[in-house]
């Protein structure tokens, strides 16, 4: 089901546990399975000096995290910040199609941080990102799948391309 | 002595190849495919590979437009009902054929109890659907029309590319219950753009009871079976994975070999029907001369009855239908042979000789040779061969 | 090291009888049952044979009141959707519970789209349907209910013997989901005054992609696939023969052991759930402490994931499941963990585990020992652990 | 699928072949197969001295032929007469099920072979006797299939008894 890189790093997850004094915090969950991941930087002259990851959730979840703390450790925040999901899902050499949400959570999570972390320094509260969980389903034209974007038949209960059930409103 | 079969339309032996994988399938005993672990992992890679060697042989774009069923007639009941229910916004017309399978028909009529109308369009004595027919069938309620590809019953092959067309232009989804064509002859979905086409493993030397459907991509239709994931959420039901398996190596072989059983079965159909018009009077071979399956035979002989003929040849080790295995409870002559307006007697004793690969020419001989006989016997007891001759 | 199989419920590994039987058949490549030739014959007599052993398993009053179909799935949506259209006249409500497999819910759901009605009772913290509230659902447009025997993924038994009584009282039909208690606890549907039970091979160490549908005789219902006349004309297609004497052998087994895989289960089940509760804190053992299959134990694991259990165990050879493999691609937590009540969370860390007649103790041993170290690891990985800790 | 004796009057037929100067002849046709049968006699001071078939028809058909040809001969007229189907049918060691109506064949064309002969020396013109092949449906009751008597589940477009095909206006 996963690649080799993704069992390496599910087995072997790099900069796990929670950090003390961390410079920001992210905190997500993800909507579509309800799993949970926590990402602590440390931040110095603009530089991620260290990251760590807690996460409760599958293991595309844990390697992802794994991944993203590895990719964007001793990075600057700027850098840190063009980090995206697609980039982590790239670096695991792919997930399986209905995983690809879940390399969602690890650069949400990042980002948060990072907004947490500059908010943190300019004095404002932290802030959750926004999560969207909706199906828009226009009649007649083929539905978009909430998850992965691809088409979705109508009559289906699934998308097709990633075999995620689809709520009832579809 | 060996028993001679030329009844492969109701079941084709398997290939050796086939076997040979489906009881290593057996040994292994394989997991789930849907299981989320190594067991599972496994038994998905030989699930999807099954899966790629049925698209290579319609030539699907890809291995994703093709569901597994349970066989050609759930398919067929897959498609038809499907498509119904999904499309019934738009309308409840649905045209179809005289001489199509019962898997059509039936669904068909299934369906007329849910208030959808179905047109029927005649063949002519050879067995042929005229496009022109089908094109004037056409309403704006109508959403589907499923044309067989090769008759089971008397081989004639229908020009489904051009009716395809005329679907398409008409904005009307296609299917094809093409169960005696996959696997013996080319079928191209691509080519022939086609919406959807119903096949079976076992016509081509695979399983009995494992089917095949291509969906084409964009196609609306409700799964007939609902439940779990499996299959892309088109169809649920854990996998019978050995029979798809033994499905995937047949097809692979029926796609490498195909020009060269099509010239070996091409061969003996010649000889079969050249044989026969010389040593038996008073026989009809149905069907279209040129555009029919190249591995099936219909014959009627006159004044006696089918399955007297077949019992007989049964006691001499030979083993032909007087009609598709699944018809053979039904007692009525054929709809199929009443279409080409073959009179009612005539249908009664009609025979279908299919047969295969490993199919000799000396055995179409003795089939010739035996038939001969077991016609002089059941002649000489029949009421309208004397009442013919006086 | 050898593969400890602890999720049969995806997979049972075939008995090595069963194995046999069904190489031999492959080899023997039989007929098309519905022939009317001596090959024919042969093919129906072997086909009978197999309906005879199922029927004694559940103690149908005659072998012809079981329909072979191709799984558990394809039985509850013939038996669902047959009795839903053959009744729409006398009315369009059904009666169902919150704990259903998806090939209920969503055969349910489906017909909701044509104007079916649903009313789907609650369970209390066990899993457990009140009769009570079943009685209370019944209204005269009430035409079915179906509630499944023992949950696969809690193992609650359901009393569906007084719920039949029920049923029958007041003039509905009776369906019941008996996929995972038909092969491993006794199912006597004389017994119980059941109208209609679905089940599957594979549950019995049978194949996969096999399953059966009693049919009381009078009920009615139309058939899910429409076609030619096997199954006495109530399930068209070709059988897949070769399965299907799987089954038969599988049935035969699972009647004559029963009381022996019984006790050898039960023995396990509680080394399973003693040996957990000794050596892992802040765990759930989900279900029905009594009313409870013999084969199957749920097990939350608090403040960790299920999916990673799962993979973490694989690495060391060990095959649990998260839920059942046709639900495995489906992501939100479980509607039967949601049912009782569970945590949100907790249902997420859930384990079903099952287990059969080649388990033995010392796999199970083995099992708990892994575990543990499995879930201290991703403990130290979670969130949650964290801050409940703190 | 036939018993060893239906087998062996389908492999060796008694009684075959149309008879010169008959004293009764039977013809009938089975509505639902189309099949045919001829039944000849000739009878001496009451007895059936000769009696020969010709059928176009089922194995079943050819096999009832020639059992009913060997029990009416040397019957008289009136023992010939409770000839039935169901005497034939076991005769044979029965009939499968989808197959029981091929027996009503061979008892009615030997009714209509005597029924010929007495009405030919009562200097009468032939009969044909009625047959049946309706279908009759109750709303609510079960169905009754017109071929073999059973009970006939609604929905079904089939016969479960005999299996046999049960028309559209069921
Ligand atoms: C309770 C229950 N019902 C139905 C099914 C579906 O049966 P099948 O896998 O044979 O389609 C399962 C499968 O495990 C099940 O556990
Ligand atoms: C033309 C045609 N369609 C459908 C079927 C049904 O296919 P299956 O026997 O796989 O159910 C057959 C069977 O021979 C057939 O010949
Ligand atoms: S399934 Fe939840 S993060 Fe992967
Ligand atoms: S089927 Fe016609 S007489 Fe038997």
């Amino acid at each position: 089901m996963y690649s080799e890189v993704v069992m390496d790093h599910f087995k072997k997850p790099r900069n796990v546990g929670e950090m003390k004094d961390p410079d920001g915090v992210g905190e997500i969950g993800n909507p579509v399975c309800g799993d949970m991941m926590n990402i602590y930087i440390k931040v110095k002259d603009g530089i991620i000096q260290d990251i760590s990851f807690q996460t409760f959730g599958c293991g595309a979840a844990i390697a992802v995290s794994s991944m993203l703390t590895e990719m964007a450790k001793g990075k600057t925040i700027e850098e840190a910040k063009k980090i995206t999901n697609k980039s982590v899902a790239e670096a695991l050499k792919g997930l399986p199609k209905n995983k690809l949400h879940c390399s969602n959570l690890g650069a949400d999570a990042l980002q948060l941080a990072i907004r947490n972390y500059e908010d943190k320094k300019a004095g404002k509260v932290r802030v959750k990102l926004p999560m969207e969980d909706v199906h828009t389903h226009t009649e007649g034209d083929l539905c978009k799948c909430p998850y992965c974007s691809g088409d979705v038949d109508q009559g289906l209960e699934f998308c097709s391309n990633c075999g995620r059930e689809i709520s009832d409103t579809h | 002595m060996k028993v001679t079969n030329l009844d492969y339309i109701s079941a084709n032996p398997l290939l050796p190849e086939v076997r040979d994988a489906m009881i290593e399938a057996i040994k292994k005993d394989y997991g789930n495919p849907s299981s989320a672990h190594s067991l599972g992992d496994e038994a998905r890679n030989i699930l999807e590979k099954a899966r790629e060697r049925v698209a290579l042989l319609i030539n699907s774009p890809s291995p994703d437009d093709i569901v597994f069923t349970s066989s050609g007639t759930e398919s067929i009941n897959h498609a038809i009902k499907g498509v119904a229910f999904a499309n019934a916004k738009k309308g409840k017309h649905i045209i179809t054929s005289n001489i199509e399978h019962n898997s059509v028909l039936k669904s068909l009529r299934r369906l007329t109890k849910s208030g959808y109308r179905v047109t029927s369009v005649e063949v002519d004595k050879n067995g042929l659907v005229d496009p022109a027919n089908v094109h004037k069938a056409i309403t704006d309620q109508t959403i589907l029309i499923s044309i067989m590809h090769g008759n089971n019953e008397i081989g004639t092959i229908q020009p489904i590319k051009e009716l395809c067309c005329i679907a398409r232009e008409k904005n009307v989804l296609f299917h094809s219950d093409c169960v005696t064509s996959v696997g013996i002859m080319p079928v191209d979905v691509q080519e022939l753009g086609i919406d959807l086409i119903s096949f079976s493993a076992n016509q081509f030397n695979g399983p009995s009871g494992v089917g095949g459907l291509y969906i084409r991509k964009g196609v609306n239709l409700w799964p007939l079976i609902d439940g779990g994931g499996q299959e892309n959420g088109r169809r649920a039901g854990t996998e019978n994975l050995i029979g798809i398996i033994g499905m995937g190596v047949a097809a692979e072989f029926a796609h490498q070999e195909m020009q060269s059983r099509l010239s070996h079965m091409k061969k003996l159909k010649n000889r079969l029907i050249t044989g026969l018009k010389e040593k038996i009077d008073d026989i009809i071979i149905n069907g279209h001369p040129e555009l029919s399956l190249p591995n099936l035979v219909s014959l009627s002989v006159k004044y006696i009855e089918g399955e007297s003929i077949v019992l007989m040849l049964d006691e001499e080790k030979i083993i032909v239908s007087t009609r598709s295995a699944c018809a053979s409870g039904s007692l009525r002559a054929s709809h199929v042979l009443l279409s080409i307006d073959l009179d009612y007697a005539d249908a009664q004793g009609t025979l279908v000789i299919t047969f295969g690969k490993a199919t000799t020419e000396d055995e179409i001989d003795r089939f010739i040779n035996v038939l001969k006989n077991v016609v002089a016997t059941l002649r000489d007891m029949s009421p309208l061969y004397k009442k013919s001759n006086t």
